[in-house]
């Protein structure tokens, strides 16, 4: 079994989809016979272990050096409209996928307090971990576009029939924000396809080929990157758009908060990196300092904000706006150190703040509430958590040695670069990320014990610890010997802003010689000869279409 | 010889008032007489129109549209008498349980 | 810079976490094994750090690189030690004093059940304060920075169940937190202009382009790292949580609060002389606030009444002496200052802590009294050491104190010019207060009647044996350090000026302000014990605003935590909820009112279809035939 | 001949706002004849005559009869309710004028350019006859199935049922 | 020219055979008695004899290929619109097999008559090469479509429904008819490629204005905003079978005969009615989509829903061309809404069924909780709303608004594509709701609307709805390809 010709992704992609089938429609034949679930935790369980495993031994296959697409496949989808299945990874995506086979088992394993359709759970927790893992790794735009809109409808069941009180309001906010912004993207893809069709005379959706060829001018890349960044920004979530977070955050289960925080949230800022960035790089440039300042207010409104909660994962919901500020703030910037403090952040991000959740659905199993006002001094009683929710506090503050201290630290020192006084504002959140952090801890975990509210309260249990120990050990790993991690990202950046520079001086070139005088992206006229048999020739009055 | 438009202005005419009439009318057999009509008012333009143009095509047209109506009012008449038996009224202003 | 790796040097740091670890995990069933594993462990790093020193040659550096930490488009940055002079004597008094105090704990916390959590966190700290001080860059340096910062939250906050004690403690991470980000924004600096954090690099960097335009940045990197150093080492803006510190044991005060972390800004300055030296401005700025900072917590602790508030009002007053050495630009002064205060202060603590322990957790001086016969051995450690701190010939106090004034009078600083008309009396009147303040605590635990209602007891020998060896060093410290250590750390911290050796009498002469300060204090708090009472009425306001500490806390909180807070909530109900939330929610209501409006065009009449029908086809036909083309 | 036409026409006219404006169902019925009758000699003049028989026949017999049958069975009064709210009227009166503004002149200025063609078309049973069963054979066969759809559709709905 | 060839007769067969099925079930429906199944047979086997010619004489593929003189259009385009038809109707007939008795229509024998010649009818309007053989299968259509409206006689609902069809029905083909006599006038012929020539060379004002009359005659049938007011109370009103039939067939065919009109016909007038297109595309998408967030009857809710989905075909009129152009996209996506919507359709009427007398039978409320008590039906209702939405589970919806979207950006409708985007967001929550109802509500007390148990035929028809909405959506090539083979040779 030579690994080289392995179909890594997609098996990847397609293994959980087939156990979710499996699990979901098995007992539509047989009657439902393990009521409690284990039989289907365990299938569960095991599916996302193979894929992890699958992941792991692709990992051990990547060649660091490597700046291009690796596992790269590819297929024809849709031919007739250049449409194809064509799916690679190199260095920005391959630690998001290792996050996200990293995440999905423990998220399994904590769903043993999910009792009600525990069948349904699961089964839509292994779509969506197909529906992130195919984001990831698609290079076709369409096929991009489709699982990115695939990421929905199982969080929207997963939040909606497993969540809390609030679920139906919180669930539908969540989709509806995004399938507004990613629809808007969607006709942005359709204009610079055709553009492109328009220039090079056949149709594709392969993003190096869109990436190459596709000349706009400077009001049309505007345009089409504000479609772009607004879809993104609402998934990152960008400082204005965060609002749908914390409600679904707060209404979906455990394992739904800690997916949606430790993954989803990353696919905004890699939607960015991947494809508006490259395609739109002189927009890009114009963008940078307002989402520079949307980022850094980010920072702080979310830091300020989560202090003033009382519901603990509400507050975690709004420290991931505040950390994710940090992230994008860090991309802006756009240099080596930056960029890539930025892309590790992401990760780090998604272990902590999945930590967290984990720690609060831990307490919610037991004490079914969330307000910091009902926990106090349970330090004494669970010693064990109190270590751990400890230690993931200070990876989420970044603290030096922890995870989050690498990633922060890059972030800041890079961007200092480029925002110096964004950069200073910035780094006050470190600041106020501690003062909330250390409040909650100190409202949960010290003072007096209330015996009568928490005093059977029972430490983590075997199974919850197998959830921390594995996030614990990253937290420190990554804290202390970040160097495979970067080392892993280094040549796919320097291609990545080698490429995106380069573009940007093609585009200039095709600016001042090539392309005619363009007023606003509506108006293009172009006449396009025809048999008269078809049709006169097709004008388009957009007179009417401004009407 | 009269000139063609005079037809066509009349049959205009009548198609007017056929379609103010089906707007103005509640009793549905007198909406039904008005879209006849209607349907008469464009025979007559046909009529017109296939002498001008000089081939026989326009007085097939006629002979269809009469099929039509003919059609249209066996099948109209058994609708309003359906309501009636069900709404005892043959007006079309009662006829509002469907809406919003 | 020559790469003999010495992993010796990787051993020093690594022995207190290994304790640490051990400590925790061995001291969950055996609380009693906690203490020993942890004092072993400090002492065996104690003993590499002896036989380092031994055996380095002179002008030698030890330099061993861990492994790359990060090598990210260019900035690469090693996890690396480095082992000079400077970095000895630090070491020494780290593992040193540490060793000495782990075992002072070890009876201490003997009968607190949480004891193996309070010598892992020992540890841990000891691990921090060792990457703080052996760091090659300013990085690992960083790392050891904010690492200090949480053992210290930890230990402030060891009594968690008592909600102040755990405030507390947060209120010191936070301060500290404040100061990192000050400290963080000087390493930007630096980083974007050279590059690099590592001392060595930028040592030869700056030495090559100290061009006057990169002055500003000079100042400006100055003024951030000292910002980072006042929140560590508690001075005037950010010295707010070191008195609330005392929140924690005893042994913590002393090791930390006293001898170890606080001192880290003064390292810190010395690590990077080259780069304060060409920043006079800001240097003469440390040396003004530093001299306030000295006034101030001098005035402070003159009406304290709990013995460990006092101590550690003291503490800052004695940093804001060794800030003034440094910011007239003597740092060997500096560092010479701090190792003694190491040793007097940490002996004066842990003889508070005997105290303490001795009359059952009684804190407040006012409830003490007498104890000279009851314990004799912390009597006289305390008093040797309140003899030290005064600043008395023989003892190592007096050598540091009056170094530290040469210094200032001395004027190294350009800058430092119009203001030592100003600086040097001030300094002056804050070594009689020391003195003053320090006799006073001496007086009222040590002599007169006992007022308190327990019944005091010598401590264990395990307690008073630190004590005795702590008070030696702060007998002779001094004479010996005064001599040779200006030449052991000249290689790293430039030559010293040559100054006379003293004879006894002049010494004697010298040390009039603490002679006059102990005198009155005596006189005061013995005999005529009336007079304090009146001279407070006499200086009404003044006295009013020591007793309140200077309201600097009540000026915080007015001033900056309350508007937060408020803010905070204010962007959440109205920005957050009201605004954002609501316009969201708002188009959804506009769409569905939209949706009803529309929904009232299906009356359900034919008539009113066949209506609306007629009037689109007008339309229609309107747009068709007139307006050609549509 | 021009003046019959104009004789024809105005009756055309008035016996179809008859049919508009009775308020009596009966009464429009029967002004709705007259109309048939007249549209039938419209097209005698235009020399449709096969037409003008076949309206005489299908239209003024078959179709007409139907009506007053159903409206006698169902015994329909007059309009209960005022049946021209003033409103309306005008709007729809207003409508109609303005759909005539624009449809007269136009149909006068299109249709006077185009020539009268020279054939003089007769719309005899025979050349009717012949048009339909050899080019219109197709519609021809789709329009008996339209009548025989409307015939099992009426049958369906206005059976009686007998039900036990 | 004039006689009538063996060709012909095996061109149109289709049609002729349904015709003949319709009058055959009549013939049948004597000896059947009372029993239902018998004649849902009969009726299945007509359509598959049907089918099965349409297979055997497959028309040659190239363009402008007649049958009957020149009357009815036998190219590609054509013999896919008779297959969608045909195709519509077995759905039709497949979903209402044992549910006619709930549906109140007493007369199976009648009513699969009428459907044959609804049918028959459908085709004919689609294929039609002249205005009057059009205009016969309009009507044809129409009557049979009136009585099956009424067909639920003791239901007041489903015979003021019919009325309301009928007159709206008469009145807007009474127009288009003047539009055509206008035309006749203008062109000297009723022959559609005669009168797209005649107009290239006579462009007068008269023509444009028959245009709009005629115009007004496809946007009533197609169910397109300013002439869509009959549609919802048509669709609530009427039993379900028939309207489901009434959304997918009939609008597939009203569809088709439009593009065919409006491109071949008045192709050299673009100019003129691209504008009203797009006016009437915009106003269908928002209206509709806006007036269905109201709607909390399933069946109207549907009805808004079909309206708003005939806007976004609306979209794909303008954009013509030589490739990737809008009819391709047009005819894929009447495949993906017929499967859609009859799959909608089919499980209303397995949860109302059983209550369809009260008035408020299929009330949303009926719908809560039916995860639990039916766990296919409500999965098969979620893959038919997500489709509907065109969020990716349902991929095929996803697929056919990619197309459409695509070709009105193509040529350059990027504002019209944006409202279009919008709408559909916007249509997202409706169709959500049907899912928050089915899965996030518990079915507090709503045991008591006991579900009719899944026969056969609404089981496979389901299954096959299911399988659709999803492959259609992964392998749409083999049916895109056929449909813009289709249009280059239109």
């Amino acid at each position: 079994m030579n690994f080289d010709t392995f179909p890594f992704l997609s098996s990847l992609v397609f293994l959980p989809l087939v156990g979710a089938l499996v699990l979901y429609l098995l007992p539509f034949f047989r009657p439902d016979h393990d009521e409690h679930g284990t039989l289907s935790r365990g299938f569960a369980l095991f599916v996302s272990l193979v894929v992890f495993a699958i992941s792991l031994l692709m990992l051990t296959h990547f060649d660091a050096a490597d700046s291009g697409y690796q596992f790269s496949e590819r297929a024809d989808w849709i031919p007739y409209f250049g449409i194809s299945y064509f799916v690679g990874l190199d260095g920005i995506s391959v630690w998001l996928v290792l996050l996200t086979t990293f995440l999905m088992p423990l998220v399994v394993i904590a769903s043993a307090s999910v009792h009600k359709k525990i069948r349904g759970y699961l089964a839509s927790m292994l779509v969506l971990e197909t529906a992130m893992i195919g984001t990831l790794v698609a290079l076709d735009v369409f096929l991009f576009y489709v699982f990115w809109e695939l990421m929905l409808a199982p969080m929207y069941f997963i939040i909606g029939i497993w969540g809390g009180k609030r679920r139906i309001y919180a669930t539908l906010k969540f989709v509806l924000y995004t399938v507004v912004g990613s629809l808007l993207m969607l006709v942005a893809i359709f204009y610079v396809v055709w553009r492109f069709y328009e220039q090079q005379g056949h149709l594709t959706f392969l993003l190096d080929e869109l990436q190459m060829y596709t000349n706009l001018t400077r009001k049309e890349e505007l345009w089409m990157f504000a479609a772009f960044a607004l879809a993104f920004g609402i998934k990152v979530p960008l400082f204005p758009f965060h609002t749908w977070l914390p409600d679904a955050h707060v209404e979906a289960p455990t394992g739904g908060s800690v997916v949606l925080a430790g993954v989803l949230l990353k696919m905004g800022l890699y939607g960015y990196i991947r494809f508006a960035y490259p395609l739109f790089p002189r927009a890009a440039d114009a963008f940078a300092p307002y989402i520079a300042t949307l980022a850094v207010i980010g920072i702080v409104y979310g830091a300020l904000v989560a202090w003033a909660q009382s519901d603990i994962k509400k507050l975690v919901a709004y420290s991931s706006v505040s950390h994710l500020g940090y992230c994008v703030l860090g991309f802006v910037a756009f240099n080596a150190v930056a960029t890539s403090g930025a892309m590790y952040q992401m990760l780090n991000h998604g272990i902590s703040t999945g930590a967290l959740f984990l720690l609060v659905g831990v307490l919610y199993d037991r004490k079914h509430t969330r307000l910091m006002a009902d926990y106090g001094g349970l330090a004494a009683k669970v010693p064990l958590f109190a270590f751990l929710f400890l230690v993931f506090t200070l990876s989420s503050i970044a603290l030096p040695l922890t995870n989050g201290f690498i990633g922060e630290f890059l972030i800041l020192t890079g961007s200092f670069k480029t925002f110096p006084v964004l950069t200073v504002i910035g780094t006050t959140g470190v600041v106020l990320g501690a003062v909330y952090m250390l409040t909650l801890y100190m409202k949960t975990m010290y003072g007096e014990l209330d015996e009568g509210k928490n005093g059977d309260l029972t430490d983590v249990n075997g199974r919850e610890l197998a959830t921390f120990l594995p996030l614990l050990v990253m937290v420190f790993w990554m804290g202390i010997y970040p160097q495979p991690f970067l080392s892993r990202m280094e040549p796919t950046l320097n291609a990545y802003f080698s490429a995106v520079a380069e573009r940007r001086a093609a585009l200039n070139v095709y600016e001042n010689d090539v392309a005619p005088s363009q007023d606003i992206v509506l108006e293009r006229e172009h006449q396009q000869a025809r048999p008269v048999r078809e049709s006169a020739a097709q004008p388009n009055l957009n007179r009417a279409v401004e009407g | 010889m009269v000139p063609v438009t005079y037809y066509l202005t009349l049959s205009a005419l009548m198609f007017t008032l056929g379609i103010v009439g089906v707007v103005i009318r509640r009793n549905a057999i007198v909406v039904f007489m008005c879209i006849e009509l209607m349907l008469n008012a464009v025979n007559l333009s046909f009529v017109a129109l296939s002498r001008l143009v000089g081939n026989l095509d326009g007085q097939i047209a006629v002979f269809f549209v009469m099929v039509v109506a003919a059609a249209e009012a066996a099948v109209g008449l058994a609708i309003i008498i359906s309501l009636f038996r069900s709404a005892k009224s043959v007006e079309t202003s009662d006829a509002n349980q469907l809406n919003g | 810079m020559e790469q003999n790796g010495v992993t010796a040097l990787g051993y020093i740091p690594l022995f207190p976490l290994i304790g640490s670890v051990l400590a925790f995990i061995i001291g969950r069933s055996k609380r009693d094994a906690a203490g020993w594993i942890a004092t072993l462990a400090s002492a065996m790093a104690f003993a590499v750090v002896v036989a380092l020193v031994m055996a380095m040659p002179e002008e030698a550096e030890y330099y061993y690189r861990a492994f790359t930490w990060f090598s990210v488009g260019g900035f690469t940055l090693d996890f690396a030690f480095r082992f000079d002079h400077l970095t000895a004597v630090m070491c020494l008094v780290v593992t040193g004093i540490g060793s000495l105090i782990h075992l002072y704990s070890v009876a201490y916390m003997a009968e607190d059940e949480g004891r193996h959590r309070f010598f892992a966190y020992l540890n841990l700290f000891m691990f921090s304060m060792l990457l703080l001080v052996l760091g090659a860059n300013l990085l690992v340096l960083f790392v050891g920075w904010e690492g200090v910062g949480l053992c210290s939250y930890l230990l402030i906050g060891f009594w968690f169940k008592n909600l102040s004690y755990a405030g507390a403690g947060r209120k010191a991470f936070v301060v500290n937190r404040i100061g990192d980000a000050g400290f963080l924004f000087g390493m930007f600096m630096l980083y974007r202009q050279f590059d690099t954090l590592d001392f060595a690099e930028l040592a030869q960097a700056i030495s090559v382009n100290a061009s006057p335009e990169l002055l500003p940045l000079y100042f400006v990197v100055a003024l951030c790292l000292f910002v980072g150093a006042t929140g560590k080492s508690a001075q005037i803006p950010l010295f707010v949580w070191l008195p609330d510190a005392m929140a924690g044991p005893t042994p913590v005060s002393a090791l930390i609060h006293a001898a170890t972390m606080v001192t880290a800004g003064v390292y810190m300055m010395a690590r990077l002389n080259f780069l304060f030296d060409l920043a006079p401005q800001a240097q003469a700025i440390v040396a003004i606030v530093a001299v306030f900072t000295a006034m101030v917590a001098a005035l402070t602790a003159l009406t304290q009444n709990d013995i460990k508030k006092v101590l550690a009002y003291s503490t800052v007053s004695q940093l804001g002496f060794m800030f003034m050495a440094a910011g007239a630009g003597v740092y060997w002064v500096a560092v010479f200052h701090l190792v003694t205060h190491a040793f007097f202060k940490a002996c004066l603590f842990l003889g508070a802590g005997s105290v303490i322990h001795g009359c059952h957790h009684e804190q407040d001086m006012r409830h003490m009294g007498g104890l000279w016969s009851k314990m004799p051995i912390t009597a006289a450690t305390y008093g040797i050491s309140t003899l030290a701190i005064a600043g008395i010939y023989p003892l190592s106090g007096y050598f540091s104190k009056h170094a530290i004034l040469a210094a200032l009078e001395g004027g190294h600083n350009p800058a430092l010019e119009g203001l030592l008309e100003l600086l040097v009396p001030m300094a002056s009147v804050t070594a009689f207060l020391t003195a003053f303040y320090m006799t006073r605590s001496f007086a009222m635990t040590f002599l007169g009647s006992y007022r308190g209602h327990a019944h005091p007891h010598e401590s264990p020998l395990r307690m008073t044996a630190p004590l005795i060896v702590l008070a030696g060093l702060a007998l002779v410290g001094g004479l010996w350090l005064g001599g040779t250590l200006p030449h052991y750390l000249a290689p790293v911290l430039g030559s010293p000026a040559e100054h006379g050796h003293e004879s006894i009498i002049e010494g004697l002469m010298h040390s009039w302000i603490g002679i006059a300060g102990i005198g009155v204090g005596l006189l005061c708090y013995t005999s005529l014990s009336q007079i304090p009472a009146t001279i407070y009425r006499v200086i009404g306001p003044l006295s009013t605003l020591s007793l309140n500490k200077f309201y600097f806390d009540e000026l915080y909180a007015a001033v900056v935590v309350k508007p937060l807070e408020a803010i905070a909530r204010v962007l959440f109900r109205v920005v957050d909820q009201g605004m954002i939330d609501g316009a969201v929610n708002g188009t959804a209501a506009v769409v569905d009112v939209s949706g009803e409006v529309a929904r009232s065009t299906q009356t359900g009449q034919v008539r009113h279809y066949a209506f609306f029908m007629f009037v689109a086809a007008l339309l229609m036909l309107f747009l068709f035939v007139f307006a050609g083309r549509v | 001949m021009t003046a019959l036409f104009f004789l024809v026409a105005l009756v055309l006219l008035i016996s179809a706002v008859g049919v508009v404006a009775s308020r009596n169902a009966i009464h429009s019925a029967l002004f709705l004849v007259g109309n048939l009758m007249s549209v039938a000699v419209m097209f005698a003049m235009l020399n449709a005559h096969f037409l003008a028989v076949v309206q005489v026949i299908v239209y003024a017999g078959a179709i007409m009869v139907l009506v007053l049958f159903v409206l006698m069975l169902l015994n329909i009064k007059l309009e209960n309710q005022p049946a021209l709210g003033k409103l309306v009227i005008g709007l729809a009166g207003l409508g109609g004028l303005a759909f005539l503004w624009m449809m007269v002149p136009l149909l006068q200025r299109s249709f006077a350019a185009i020539p009268q063609s020279a054939v003089d078309v007769q719309g005899s049973v025979r050349e009717v006859g012949k048009l339909l069963y050899t080019q219109y054979v197709f519609p021809f066969e789709a329009a008996s199935l339209l009548i025989m759809a409307a015939v099992v559709g009426a049958v369906m709905l206005a059976k009686r049922r007998y039900r036990a | 020219m004039t006689t009538v060839g063996l060709k012909d007769i095996a061109l149109s067969s289709p049609v002729l055979l349904i015709g003949g099925g319709s009058l055959l079930m009549l013939l049948v429906d004597v000896f059947m008695g009372k029993r239902e199944w018998p004649r849902a047979f009969l009726a299945m086997a007509i359509l598959l004899v049907a089918l099965i010619s349409l297979g055997v004489f497959y028309p040659p593929f190239q363009a402008g290929v007649m049958a009957f003189n020149g009357f009815v259009y036998a190219d590609v385009f054509s013999w896919l619109i008779t297959l969608l038809v045909l195709f519509g109707t077995m759905l039709t007939v497949l979903i209402g097999m044992n549910v006619l008795e709930q549906e109140g229509i007493e007369s199976p024998g009648e009513y699969y008559s009428l459907l044959f010649m609804a049918t028959a009818g459908a085709i004919v309007f689609a294929t039609a090469a002249e205005l009057v053989t059009l205009f016969i299968g309009l009507e044809t259509m129409s009557m049979a479509l009136y009585c099956l409206c009424g067909a639920a006689l003791r239901s007041r609902r489903s015979s003021e429904s019919a009325l309301k069809y009928f007159l709206l029905g008469s009145f807007s083909s009474a127009i288009m008819l003047y539009g055509i006599a206008l035309l006749y006038g203008i062109t000297g012929t009723t022959l559609i490629e005669p009168i797209a020539e005649a107009l290239s060379r006579t462009d007068t004002v008269l023509a444009h204005c028959s245009l709009a009359l005629i115009l007004i005659g496809f946007v009533f049938k197609i169910g397109a905003v300013p002439f869509h007011f009959w549609a919802p109370d048509v669709y609530e009103g009427a039993p379900t079978p028939v309207t489901a039939f009434m959304a997918c067939v009939i609008k597939t065919s009203a569809v088709g005969a439009a593009l065919r009109v409006l491109w071949v016909g008045f192709g050299g007038q673009v100019l003129f009615w691209s504008g009203t297109i797009w006016y009437v595309a915009v106003l269908t998408m928002i209206l509709a989509n806006l007036v269905a967030l109201r709607q909390r009857s399933l069946k109207r809710m549907l009805a808004y829903s079909s309206i708003a989905h005939a806007g976004y075909m609306m979209m794909g009129f303008l954009s013509r061309g030589t490739q990737y152009d809008g009819g391709a996209a047009i005819l894929y996506y009447l495949v993906v809404y017929t499967i859609l919507t009859v799959g909608a359709f089919s499980v209303v009427l397995a949860v109302t069924a059983k209550h369809s007398a009260n008035p408020h039978s299929d009330d949303i409320s009926r719908f809560y909780g039916l995860a639990e008590r039916n766990p296919f039906l409500a999965l098969s209702m979620a893959v038919f709303m997500l489709g509907l939405a065109g969020i990716p589970p349902g991929m095929a919806g996803l697929l056919g608004k990619f197309y459409l979207f695509s070709a009105a950006v193509k040529a350059n409708y990027v504002g019209l594509a944006i409202v279009g985007v919008l709408c559909s967001a916007v249509s997202a929550y409706y169709y959500l709701r049907v899912i928050v109802a089915m899965y996030f509500r518990e079915s507090d007390g709503a045991e008591k609307f006991e579900l009719l148990e899944p026969s056969v035929a609404l089981g496979s028809v389901l299954t096959l709805c299911v399988i659709g909405a999803v492959f259609l959506g992964i392998f749409p090539s083999a049916l895109y390809e056929s449909a813009a083979a289709a249009m280059v040779h239109f």
